[in-house]
């Protein structure tokens, strides 16, 4: 028996760790560093109908335990992901996890229709939080209704399992996740990043070109830990947790708030090997605490 | 290939105000292969700085396997970094990018380096490369004042080397294009690390020259990965953008937009 | 000239910068190592009409550059308040910022119509933003329609003017602040902390007894300057700034995003001299960045 | 008076499992005045970890101008300070709250002093203090194991001390409680420091003596501002709560809610 297994809606795990979306492109650099066939799935980078050339530079921000990002949903395009990208992943054992962005309905469903049919996509992550574009993203990600109905447009078309990523930039997170639920999401992945800004403090300018960005890194752990432990009394579908994850602890403490696997984003960058490194002390960190598997701990905060 | 080390300080010092030479060791020294790469460093195990230090590899040794770069404690990484000590360790990313080709240049011919600030450094490694291989480098290398001009004995010992300061406090006075103006243009090819500012007045100056320039730019996973350090193309290129992490820093010049 | 000078309705401060409501309990302890007069307003902690005993320890843990805290506005109520601790305040030459909390819209007018009347007290501060009770704080800053209603309310007893604390863990934070403003508000304060939680790894037991806290310090920084650039354009009555100020660059963001004054909460704890430092430094700042006055430097941001 | 200053450390050195003896020196020593105080430290010049940590004074020289901690390296905080070095400086807030008071026992009489783990340190300086005004100390002190063991000697130099380990793997078996039930109950006060199932343990065995508890409580500003210390007491005293910080971290037995 696998003692890291997870079983999600369109994903056969063999183990809970794996890239988030926009933190490793589509695996090609990472390739070159180790075995991708090691992560649990691949969460590419978010993919629009047409080519994007995303926001002017600078695109990223130290912060305090942090980053903030703007990069504007850079991608080639549908069909230039999924001739190049996704054929070229086909040669690694992972699952792959599609990102799919627009500024419209049709733009979703356009992606999700085409993407799902790929081979290795085992399950759609719609994006309905991207701060960093002016259309489309977040504007979904803010108002149930229109989330539940882009989320029943893209079930509707989607030959995989819809997972919907959610933005933490709500007054109540736990709305827009049930009602993403009734749209007839198969799970959830959260969190997206959190709006931010950050100063030149000589000149007064923004750093970022787009003026504000997305906060990732450990900073938002407290946040992202927080709401997937809320979302995961509210709905019954699964949920892949994120935000600030950097540590093995960080692993365990998202699993045991309720998330059934999770996501690594800004780590990468500081560490390119966090990921194997991750899956490689997960079991020994289940023994010390006494769990046998993954599952057997998922959630656990919620029982004590 | 690129790796990721524990590497240590083999010897840190100030070479000039708030400029260190820092010399590390360890075996991915042997993965370096051209003047112009450079390393990602994280300059604290915690996590706050967070991101890595994009840094260029100054010189090159790999007999003793050790490495040395040159920086300016600037910030407060950096500031971090020039109180690593003998013996400390520090997480090292690289070796990465692509650097200055010398292929491009024939034993015999001249070549014009051309650094500004703390541009300077990755062309002390391929002045080296250069005289290894029977070129003749002419230096140019520009600096905001006296304080922080540094290598000007190492860059002569390989070659003609002209240092001016902004504010005239040594050397000539004004830029390095005020220099460059007086100079015979008998040079093969052209090698440039500096402020944008500077890389664009060179590809003005001699736009029918074979030139090759390092650019900078804020940088996320410096693997070519995250999408944070593109830059616009000309029509020079059919690619709509590059990555400077991945595919330059080194590019040749009239392709970025500058 | 005094450059620091900063004039807000009710309040001639010499400088912009003050401690943090709840951060500086109502000044005693740190009126042992400096002088009061020193700081440009103190915003006491939350005072409810009835004694409160707060939640359950701990109340407090630490997270990657920030803190959570679930204090539960522990506070001896207003009548023990007004006779202890403003009476006390008194013998400095520093103006009050009063603090205002409870569970009802008739808690808050009893304690503002009361506490406004305090001779030192020039301003209040309604707390609609509070995430660690139950009932009241942030429930009155997530609704727009309640928190206009509140700040009518107590405009209409209250003997100075009113700032209201805005709270970050809303989707639109200019709707808010626009609602108060429409309300009357003569101020706004931001942010208040957001809402987070830490695991206890071992245990997978949430660290802070009340299950939640509100996440302050360096790590909230990005999210509270984006905040006040936003409200800044979208307001005419000033800001008073905070979230993460710990440094000096810090405090000229803050300007620079709009704020007119700033105040420092978490950084208290780390280095308890920091407000007397901050304002220290500020003139030497000033030169350096070429402002005359604190006043010129306010909003540069938006001005570029 | 409540001080900050930038102390330098003397020594620092490994006593124990993880277990350090950290010594500093600073003009800061002048103000201790009570064994049972406690100092909050910066561990880092960085913005991570953030809070300063509570650590007790185990020794005060006011000659040398020197005290010194015993501490657990044990989270990231404690760990970071585990690596300072002879001549680093360490942020110092202090000292903080009130200690164990020895104007409550006549010289003559006999104290007893029960400590458990990292709660041990404080009864160093307390026993010191108490031996000085020629009061007779018997120190009862558990450990989780042998390899946690520390100052058993110089414990033993100030009088009668029992060594208890959790595991039986050093002293005797078991708890400090164990030990206790055994010695004769002739002493005038007890002063202890440890965990708080410990102090509940004692208050219940001498209902009827004096005696004074050091507690512990996750800490914001450690100055009595912040309301994050603070425990519920008993009808004993009129306050509805006390605050650790300030108030404490040395309580009088039956005051504070266990
Ligand atoms: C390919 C490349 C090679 C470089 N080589 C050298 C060198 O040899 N010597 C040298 O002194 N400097 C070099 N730099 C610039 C160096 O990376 C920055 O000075 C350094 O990152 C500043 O970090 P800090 O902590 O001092 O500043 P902070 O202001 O604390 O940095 C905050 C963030 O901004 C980034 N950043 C700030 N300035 C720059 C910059 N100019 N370029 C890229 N990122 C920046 C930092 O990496 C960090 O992520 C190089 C940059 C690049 C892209
Ligand atoms: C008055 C007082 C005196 C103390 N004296 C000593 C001593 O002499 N020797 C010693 O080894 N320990 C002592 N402690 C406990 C010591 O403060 C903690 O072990 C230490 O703060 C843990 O920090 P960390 O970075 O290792 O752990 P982390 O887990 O990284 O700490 C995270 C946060 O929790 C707080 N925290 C964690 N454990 C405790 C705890 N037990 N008590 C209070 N805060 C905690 C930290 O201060 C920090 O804010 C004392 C505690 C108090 C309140
Ligand atoms: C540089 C960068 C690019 C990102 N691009 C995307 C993206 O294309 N699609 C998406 O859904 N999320 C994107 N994200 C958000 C991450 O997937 C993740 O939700 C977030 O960063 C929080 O996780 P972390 O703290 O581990 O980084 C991006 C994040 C970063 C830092
Ligand atoms: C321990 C603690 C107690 C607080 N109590 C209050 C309070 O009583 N009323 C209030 O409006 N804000 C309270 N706050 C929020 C702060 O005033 C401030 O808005 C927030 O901490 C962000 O600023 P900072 O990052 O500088 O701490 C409290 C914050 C902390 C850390
Ligand atoms: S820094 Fe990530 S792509 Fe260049
Ligand atoms: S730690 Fe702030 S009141 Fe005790």
């Amino acid at each position: 028996m696998n003692r890291l297994a997870t079983q999600l809606p369109g994903l056969s795990l063999k183990n809970p760790i794996m890239p988030a979306s926009g933190c490793f492109g589509f695996g090609k650099e990472y390739a070159k560093l180790y075995d991708l066939s090691k992560l649990g799935a691949i969460m590419i980078k978010a993919t629009t109908p047409e080519t994007r050339l995303g926001n002017p530079t600078p695109r990223v921000a130290e912060t305090p335990a942090g980053m903030l990002n703007a990069i504007g949903l850079q991608n080639p395009g549908l069909n230039k992901v999924m001739e190049n990208e996704l054929t070229w992943l086909e040669q690694y054992e992972v699952p792959i996890i599609a990102n799919v962005a627009g500024y419209t309905t049709e733009d979703y469903v356009t992606v999700a229709e085409a993407i799902s049919k790929a081979p290795n996509v085992h399950a759609l992550e719609l994006n309905i939080s991207c701060p960093n574009v002016k259309q489309g993203g977040i504007t979904f990600g803010t108002d149930p209704l229109i989330a539940e109905e882009l989320t029943k447009a893209v079930k509707a078309v989607s030959s995989v399992p819809v997972y919907v990523k959610l933005s933490p930039n709500v007054t109540d997170i736990g709305e827009i996740a049930k009602a993403v639920e009734a749209g007839g999401a198969d799970g959830i992945t959260m969190i997206n990043t959190l709006l931010g800004m950050r100063l030149d403090t000589k000149t007064g300018r923004p750093v970022i070109a787009n003026v504000t960005g997305g906060l990732s890194g450990p900073a938002i752990k407290p946040v992202a830990l927080r709401m997937v432990y809320d979302v995961a009394k509210q709905v019954s579908i699964p949920i892949i947790g994120m935000g600030g994850i950097a540590t093995i602890d960080d692993v365990i403490d998202f699993l045991s708030a309720g998330a059934s696997a999770v996501a690594v984003g800004t780590a990468n960058f500081v560490d390119p090997f966090v990921c194997p490194k991750l899956i490689e002390k997960l079991p020994e960190k289940l023994d010390e605490l006494g769990f046998e598997t993954v599952t057997d701990l998922v959630g656990r905060s919620h029982r004590l | 290939m690129i790796r990721q080390e524990q590497m240590e300080v083999v010897q840190q010092r100030s070479i000039a105000t708030n400029i260190f030479e820092l010399t590390l060791t360890g075996s991915l020294v042997l993965d370096m292969k051209q003047p112009g790469q450079f390393v990602h460093l994280r300059v604290s195990d915690q996590m706050e700085p967070l991101l890595r230090r994009p840094i260029s590899i100054s010189t090159i040794n790999k007999e003793t396997l050790e490495f040395t770069m040159i920086y300016r404690a600037d910030g407060r990484g950096t500031a971090l970094l020039s109180e690593k000590k003998q013996g400390d360790q520090v997480d090292v990313l690289g070796p990465l990018g692509n650097g200055f080709p010398i292929d491009k240049i024939e034993a015999g011919q001249k070549a014009l380096l051309v650094g500004g600030g703390i541009g300077v450094p990755p062309l002390y490694e391929l002045s080296k490369k250069l005289v290894e291989k029977g070129v003749q480098p002419i230096h140019v290398l520009g600096f905001q004042s006296e304080s922080v001009v540094f290598y000007e004995k190492q860059f002569i010992e390989l070659g003609d080397t002209h240092i001016v300061t902004a504010d005239g406090s040594y050397g000539s006075a004004g830029f390095v294009t005020n220099v460059l103006e007086t100079l015979q243009d008998d040079f093969a090819v052209y090698y440039s690390c500096g402020p944008t500012q500077m890389l664009a007045a060179l590809e003005k100056m001699y736009p029918e020259k074979e030139g090759y320039l390092s650019f900078e730019q804020r940088m996320g996973c410096g693997i070519g990965a995250c999408f944070a350090c593109v830059c616009d193309t000309t029509e020079k290129i059919e690619a709509d953008y590059v990555k400077v992490c991945s595919d330059g820093p080194v590019f040749p010049s009239g392709v970025v937009q500058v």
